[in-house]
């Protein structure tokens, strides 16, 4: 049954919303795209998967508003799910969150999860949660996936300068966190690997990808990475291999080789089924919400797409060996042996010029820096040696 | 002259203007239009999803006034619509071709935002409000006026010039958010003084939205009377048929273009403060979100009469609020709101000319009216 | 130097699109018809020569690269046509409002072209699935001259339709100034009254033109998916921005086709001049984006100072025209 | 059947909403003939041309053309047929050249040959006698030769049948004379020509016969040589008219504007009047006379604010308590708030004059609207205005609601002459204010003048038509390239004299 919608009634401490059968449970889900646009694809197949999984209907419980802006629309579509009787309300685009809370607050009865977010931490609102998934750890792999085929390609005198580029969307904590990772698994196979970084200030431009791809590739970037939804930078890539320069892509979210058969070498890509059936199962079962879930290889929660027929041989060993070391702990992403800024370890980012960036939090014990453990949002946001952005931050 | 060319044979069809026409038939043949339009991306949608129509209607309608909330999201958006509306109309009315609105409305928007993010702890609700609505107003005035000081001045072309500060405001709104965002390159100012909520539009009748009908309605009919009885809205007919008249007669020209373009762009930018003040509370580049185009058609439709312009705006909202709806229960993209919005835009369009025309056979020189059947 | 060449090929690929866009809208105004539907139709031209090499190819076994391009362009055409079809058919035959309709067509088209897109997307298997790899290679194709170092990279790197867009601009430029069928379609857009009276057919000029100017508009479309972003499909809404500017580069161009071409690389240029410039940070990057904006409000301005009779638009662009009115 | 008909028009009928424009026409255009049409305006002259011409169908009745039954359907047709015409409202377009406008839907090679075809046009207007430059364009043009390029676009046609809408309104005497010449050159070639107009001097100078209208009807024809202008306007009236111009000497003649040294140049910088000194009286009318284009719009342009004059000119204006105010350097809306009361009928009634989508009430308002003080127009005085307008000068219109832009051309120029009378001005100016209005309401007018001038106004009277000059002013200013070529006493000048100061300096100037 729908939980009654009580306007702007306040949040009683620890009440929790109820347990619902799963033939009973409805699900809404705000997207910021719908299926033409790779990151809220991901997201559908993972809610629609989960929903498969935990034997939930997905014509008749599960309701989608697709497009909604990062605005008053979002409050709008999250609380049309809610007075449509949904029990638990996903949102998955950074600028929903506070109007998600917003609407979690007037609807205690009604979990909302909001995916890349960072707040539910801080706020007191026990039906509202954070998620997101260690997808730093899989772009820790899919810049093995490039340390190897840029070691092949210096291996065969080809490339001399072991130069990587990186399309980013902005210089956002979630991007720097991703592109260091990617950096530093080309760094564990080309120790003197270097790379810049540029910016669109778009998350989602087709053109201005494939062009900021373009501008790396006449710098002389012979791998291009990227932290932008769309094809536009690994067809690029792709065309520019064609007109016989030498140049591979790492893509994100989506599986790049329809578009780029020969440049393209993987994607980062979250594996958002494990994400969802947790969550969902939560509101099955009823009660306590945690703040923050992120899961990673660990739970399978991230991958890297299927190889593309121009990765160095022996990748696919490799690749496995760097996730099975990260399932059992024995490698770290952020290692601060591996990594300097300006020249220098860093130990600790509760110092004080620091203090704003991570609000105090210690992030770094055990010689590495906790990505995606106390908060799901990634919050790395050193520039390190060896990157170089274009853009100023 | 043996076989001349030309042809022996009376025309098939002839056309000829109508010089009345009674409203109730005016209003015949677009409720006609209306339901043909809704039959053909009726046959459309159920191709697409094998729905019977009538479900589809059906849930449209759900979906724009299915609940009290959402009805109140249809007037609320409705009103943002028609308020831009009435701000193009006498831009419009002068033949000031202002598709610059999206600007226009940004340019409020952003100085709403400005006032709501660095006077917010300073001043107190009221004062902060009105500080923001006449912020507001004078930065889309300002912004409707750039284009028509150069218009004035050496006729620069308005449509380019306007359509440019569209683009000029969005990357505007983009440095802005530049500034606000929080955290830092997340291109999300986030809700403004969500805990104090200052310099956020108050609630009316119980109903955040209230105050919004309340103002825009005003506007409108306030715009109607100044259009249609004012002094200033015969110059500004008058500029708009022809400068040169406009002149003999001892009017400014100059200063018409200005008064009324800043008077279109404040309208806009008080369309602004209300999507920042009155709505989402927050800016970015989509706050306008095209509605400013959207705008266009509307007061066109309404041949520029702001009260006919309510009902435009709420057939618009209508139509977007429905597919959305049917976008969402049926599983299809977003997009085919569009589809059937342009559908049936394009049959009231063409019901128009059997308003203005009478078409007559050929067939024996019986006068056989199509339109009316 | 090798950066200056990437920004201007950056800045051919880009120009193409609009320069499509605004010959056809060119074309389309010089018989009064003020078509603001070039997005639409652009998003129509592009998607249905998607839809046509995407069939192509998945139906046969071993595509060949020409007629999936072949296909592709008929679609293309076809499809944009229609678009010029019906919005004629609305402003010419039922004089509906121009502006209207226009903007309705762009709602329209792109309500089309996502919406198709989004089923295209799903049908390939998901987003960035759709691939006509084999149709797009055969629009990227170049020749020989591409590789006579850098000039002939700057030059000869592009796929045809980049000439295409060149050689149509010219053909409809050289149309209108030096060929009879063209003095009678501009005669048409200044003065309808004038141009029928003279005995020219008004209606057949004006839906010739507009349909047609469809057409070329629509490759621009075409162009952006099959040879821009290689042949796939995206909904950021790139094609209605790069409409959008297609128009404006019509008045940019003072009506002239032939010097919409530099105007065209000079978008382009200004457009990713952000991506090139150093030193930029979050915040100015968004103001240098401003770019070619600022530009084109200056070159407006300086344009209307001094005021030349040929430089304004056709004398009746936007009218409806109705033989027995006064 | 009459074999020397070229055109025979059966039972036409053409309604306009409730408008019947054309009622049972009966016509015929004979081989060879000068044909003038003749009718009060409104009475669907130029609707009954439109009709041979393919711009209108008719709602009813049959065409003949050489005794064979034709549907014109498009203006193609006509020409196919050999039908060409010569609009009231020139049919050009503005930015092509002459040969371009020439050319305009004619078929023949892809490529235009601009070389060729200026050529081919050279040789046509030899033919005839014109003078053009057929590569000048459309709006660098005088009227004379924009309608020269109609004529030649028309014979370039190859029309056997040439119907000219009131070609002579905007013409100058001597122009007129060249086009009657062409006229009857193009007769001898066994062509046939219909001319509408409404100076009936000139249906006697050049037509063979002349068929009249009323109201739509058609009312008969008579061959020029047996009728008389009298026996015509009684024709088109319907009851005997007198057309005789009272002019009564003007009594208490006080000074009202005094130009002096007035000096204007165009936006390009070229000098339009050079030190033009004058004095202007109440309770006279000063006639202007002078070719066309040599400074009289201007002229009046500037005494009404609307012309920027050059320094050391001066325009002064003594009001009626004998005050004397500068009105140079003024907007019009400072000259009205002077309480100078300054009436003024321009030239380009739709481009200037009138708002022509509005409608009649709405017209009265433009000149009355900023009075009184409140934020709202007040329309109840100009509507009340309107329908005095349009009894008194019995325009023919189905209403006040109705936009001017769909009334007849002479009724266009009612309303405006109607409105600036009725303002109750000390100064009238009227730049041909009867252009285009037919005989009687042409005569109406000039007693609405004298009768204004009796009210004490001081009016001034540009025209071109030297008869009536002579006839009705009491002083004629003449204008030659901008300068004051003399002053001349209306009662004693002659059409001779006026004639020759129009072209050359040197006159008497008479206060
Ligand atoms: N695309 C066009 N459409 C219509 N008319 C044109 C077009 N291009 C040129 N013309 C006309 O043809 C004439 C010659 O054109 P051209 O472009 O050579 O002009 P121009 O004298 O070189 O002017 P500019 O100084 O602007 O280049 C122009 O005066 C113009 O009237
Ligand atoms: N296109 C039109 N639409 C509406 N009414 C029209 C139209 N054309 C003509 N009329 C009406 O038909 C009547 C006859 O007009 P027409 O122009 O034929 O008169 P005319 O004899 O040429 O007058 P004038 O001497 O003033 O030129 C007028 O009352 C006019 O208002
Ligand atoms: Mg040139
Ligand atoms: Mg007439």
């Amino acid at each position: 049954g729908a939980p009654a919608a009580d306007e702007g009634g306040k949040t009683d401490e620890g009440t929790a919303p109820a347990a619902v059968s799963a033939e009973n449970i409805k699900i809404g889900v705000i997207l910021i795209g719908d299926e033409n646009e790779g990151y809220s694809y991901a997201h559908m197949e993972g809610i629609e998967a989960a929903c498969k999984a935990l034997g939930i209907d997905k014509e008749s419980q599960l309701i989608y508003k697709f497009s909604v802006l990062e605005d008053e629309s979002c409050y709008d579509a999250a609380v049309d799910l809610a007075e449509n009787g949904c029990n638990i309300i996903f949102a998955n685009s950074f600028g929903h969150e506070p109007h998600l809370m917003q609407a979690a607050e007037e609807y205690p009865d009604i979990y909302f999860c909001h995916a890349t977010g960072y707040q539910a931490a801080t706020s007191e609102l026990t039906n509202f949660c954070n998620y997101f998934t260690d997808i730093y750890e899989s772009r820790y792999v899919s810049g093995v996936v490039a340390g190897l085929k840029l070691k092949e390609l210096m291996d065969k005198g080809t490339v001399t300068d072991p130069y990587i580029g990186y399309v980013g969307a902005y210089p956002y904590a979630e991007v720097v966190s991703g592109y260091t990772a990617f950096f530093l698994g080309i760094r564990s196979i080309v120790p003197e690997a270097h790379m810049d970084v540029t910016y669109t200030n778009e998350w989602f431009n087709i053109a201005a990808e494939g062009e900021a791809a373009n501008m790396l590739m006449s710098r002389g970037c012979v791998i291009i990475g990227q932290h932008a939804d769309s094809t536009g930078a690994p067809a690029a890539v792709q065309a520019a291999l064609d007109g016989g320069k030498v140049a591979y892509s790492v893509g994100y979210n989506v599986d790049m080789l329809s578009v780029a058969p020969d440049a393209a070498l993987t994607s980062a890509q979250n594996n958002w089924v494990v994400t969802y059936e947790a969550l969902i199962k939560v509101a099955l079962e009823g009660g306590k919400l945690d703040t923050d879930y992120s899961f990673g290889y660990a739970d399978d929660a991230v991958q890297i797409s299927a190889l593309g027929a121009s990765c160095a041989e022996g990748t696919q060993k490799a690749v496995d060996d760097a996730i099975a070391a990260i399932k059992d702990g024995s490698l770290h992403v952020f290692d601060t042996s591996k990594w300097t800024v300006n020249g220098e370890t860093v130990t600790t980012t509760v110092s004080d010029d620091l203090a704003e960036t991570y609000h105090g939090v210690e992030y770094i014990t055990d010689g590495y820096f906790h990505e995606s453990e106390s908060a799901s949002a990634p919050a790395f946001a050193f520039r390190i040696d060896g990157i170089t952005e274009l853009k100023k931050s | 002259m043996s076989d001349a060319p030309m042809g022996t044979k009376e025309p098939f069809i002839r056309i000829s203007k109508r010089t009345s026409i009674g409203k109730c038939r005016a209003w015949s043949i677009r409720i006609i239009a209306l339901l043909l339009s809704l039959i053909v991306s009726g046959l459309i949608i159920y191709a697409i999803v094998r729905m019977s129509p009538v479900k589809v209607y059906v849930s449209m309608f759900e979906g724009a006034f299915g609940t009290t909330r959402r009805a109140w999201i249809t007037v609320r958006d409705t009103m943002m619509l028609l308020c831009i509306g009435v701000g193009l109309a006498p831009a419009f009315r002068m033949r000031f071709w202002n598709i610059g609105a999206e600007g226009q409305i940004l340019a409020g928007g952003i100085a709403a935002a400005a006032c709501m993010i660095y006077f917010g702890a300073v001043l107190s609700g009221p004062a902060l409000i009105l500080v923001m609505v006449i912020t507001s107003i004078a930065a889309g005035a300002v912004w409707g006026l750039i284009p028509a000081v150069f218009k004035a001045r050496w006729g620069t072309n308005e449509t380019l010039f306007t359509l440019m500060m569209n683009y000029v405001a969005i990357q505007l709104t983009g440095y802005c958010v530049s500034l606000w965002e929080n955290p830092f390159g997340s291109n999300s100012v986030g809700i403004i003084n969500q805990q104090t909520k200052a310099g956020w539009l108050p609630s009316m009748f119980g109903q955040s939205y209230g105050l919004n009908v309340v103002i825009v309605l005003a506007l409108a009919i306030g715009m109607y009377i100044y259009m249609k009885y004012s002094k200033h809205g015969y110059e500004i007919a008058v500029v708009g048929s022809s400068e040169n008249t406009a002149r003999y007669a001892g009017i400014n020209v100059r200063r018409v273009y200005l008064r009324t373009m800043a008077i279109s762009g404040a309208v806009c930018g008080i369309a602004g403060f209300l999507a920042v003040s009155g709505a989402s509370h927050t800016i970015s580049t989509s706050t306008a979100g095209g509605r400013g185009f959207t705008a266009i058609i509307v007061a066109w439709l309404a041949k520029f009469n702001t009260i006919v312009m309510i009902m435009i705006s709420l057939l618009l909202v209508f139509l977007e609020k429905g597919a959305v709806e049917i976008a969402s229960r049926y599983n299809l993209n977003a997009y085919a709101s569009s589809i059937i919005t342009g559908i049936i835009l394009f049959f009231i369009l063409g019901s128009e000319f059997f308003i203005n025309y009478r078409i007559r056979f050929r067939s024996g020189k019986k006068e056989k009216e199509v339109a009316a059947e | 130097m090798t950066q200056i060449i990437a920004l201007f090929s950056a800045a051919i690929v880009f120009g193409t699109v609009i320069l499509f866009g605004a010959t056809g809208e060119i074309l389309t105004e010089k018989s009064g018809n003020l078509n603001l539907g070039v997005p639409g139709i652009m998003y129509l031209g592009g998607i249905a020569g998607l839809v046509g090499a995407f069939f192509y190819e998945s139906s046969a076994a071993d595509p060949l690269p020409w007629v999936g391009v072949a296909v592709s362009l008929i679609c293309s055409l076809a499809a944009a046509m229609l678009g010029g079809l019906i919005y004629s058919f609305l402003t010419i035959t039922l004089r509906a409002n121009q502006n209207v309709t226009g903007l309705t067509l762009t709602i329209f088209g792109s309500g089309v072209a996502n919406f198709f897109g989004g089923s295209l997307q799903k049908l390939a298997g998901g987003v960035g699935q759709i691939s006509v790899a084999t149709t797009s290679s055969g629009y990227r194709e170049v020749t020989g001259l591409a590789d006579l170092g850098t000039v002939g990279n700057l030059l000869f790197s592009y796929g045809f339709l980049t000439y295409a867009a060149i050689v149509i601009a010219i053909a409809v430029s050289y149309f209108l100034k030096h060929t009879r069928s063209g003095l009678n379609l501009r005669a048409v857009g200044e003065n309808p009254a004038t141009a029928d009276a003279a005995g020219i057919n008004v209606t057949k000029n004006k839906y010739l033109a507009t349909c047609i100017g469809a057409g070329i508009s629509g490759l621009g479309g075409l162009y952006f998916v099959m040879d821009y972003t290689e042949g796939t499909w995206s909904n950021d809404g790139s094609i209605e921005r790069l409409g959008w500017l297609a128009v404006a580069l019509v008045i940019f161009a003072m009506w002239k086709s032939d010097k919409a071409i530099w105007g065209s690389y000079l978008f382009g240029v200004l457009f990713w001049m952000f991506l090139y410039l150093p030193g930029l940070t979050r915040a100015s990057l968004e103001l240098c984006k401003m770019l070619p904006y600022v530009v084109t409000i200056i070159v407006l301005i300086v344009v209307s100072m001094r005021k030349k009779r040929e430089n304004q638009p056709p004398a009746s662009l936007g009218l409806a025209y109705f033989r027995e009115e006064r | 059947m009459n074999t020397n008909c070229a055109v025979r028009m059966e039972n036409i009928n053409k309604t306009f909403g409730e408008v019947r424009a054309n009622d049972g026409v009966n016509m015929e255009i004979r081989h060879g003939e000068i044909l003038s049409l003749l009718g009060e305006n409104g009475s669907g002259k130029t609707t009954l041309m439109n009709m041979l011409a393919g711009i209108y169908f008719p709602d009813d009745g049959q065409i003949f053309v050489e005794g064979r039954e034709v549907f014109i359907r498009s203006p193609k047709d006509a020409i196919d047929l050999g039908i060409g015409m010569v609009h009231q409202h020139f049919k050009l377009v503005d930015v092509f050249t002459a040969a371009e406008n020439i050319v305009l839907g004619m078929p023949g090679k892809v490529q235009l040959d601009r070389k060729q075809l200026s050529a081919e046009i050279l040789e046509i207007s030899e033919k005839y006698g014109f003078d053009i430059d057929p590569d000048k364009k459309i709006y660098d043009m005088s009227v004379s030769e924009k309608q020269t390029v109609e004529i030649i676009k028309v014979l370039y046609r190859g029309a056997r049948i040439l119907i000219l809408d009131e070609p002579t309104a905007v013409l100058t005497p001597q122009e007129t004379e060249k086009l009657f010449s062409v006229m009857r050159s193009m007769k001898e070639d066994g062509k046939s020509v219909v001319i509408i107009t409404h100076k009936l001097h000139e249906v006697m100078a050049v037509s063979d016969r002349v068929a009249v209208l009323r109201k739509g009807e058609y009312i008969g024809d008579v061959a020029t040589s047996g009728t008389s202008p009298l026996q015509l306007t009684e024709m088109m009236v319907g009851k005997a008219v007198s057309l005789n111009i009272d002019r009564p000497e003007p009594k208490d003649r006080v000074e009202r504007i005094s130009v002096q040294n007035l000096s204007v140049r165009d936006v390009e910088g070229i000098r339009k009047l050079q030190d033009v000194s004058f004095t202007a009286y109440g309770g006279e009318i000063l006639g202007i006379a002078g070719i066309s284009g040599c400074g009289q719009k201007e002229l009046l342009e500037a005494i009404a604010g609307l012309q920027r004059a050059e320094h050391g000119s001066h325009i002064a204006y003594t009001d009626k308590n004998g005050e004397v105010h500068e009105l140079i350097g003024k907007t019009p809306l400072e000259i009205e708030k002077l309480g100078v009361a300054l009436s003024f009928v321009p030239e380009d009634r739709l481009g200037m004059g009138l708002v022509s989508d509005m409608d009649i009430t709405d017209n009265m308002l433009l000149r009355s609207y900023q009075r009184g003080r409140g934020f709202f127009a007040n329309r109840r005085y100009p509507r009340s205005v309107a329908s005095e307008v349009v009894s008194e000068l019995d325009v023919a219109t189905p209403g006040l609601n109705t936009p001017v832009r769909e009334l007849s051309g002479g009724n266009v120029q009612k309303v405006l002459v109607g409105r600036e009378i009725a303002l109750h001005p000390t100064v009238l100016m009227t730049a041909y204010a009867v252009r285009g209005l037919d005989i009687n309401t042409s005569y109406t007018i000039y007693n609405l003048l004298t009768e204004q001038k009796m009210k004490g106004v001081a009016v001034i009277y540009v025209g071109e038509d030297l008869d009536v000059l002579l006839e009705l002013c009491d002083r004629i200013l003449v204008l030659c390239g901008g300068q004051v070529s003399g002053i001349l006493d209306g009662r004693s000048a002659t059409k001779e004299g006026v004639g020759l100061m129009m072209t050359q300096l040197g006159g008497d100037i008479h206060e």
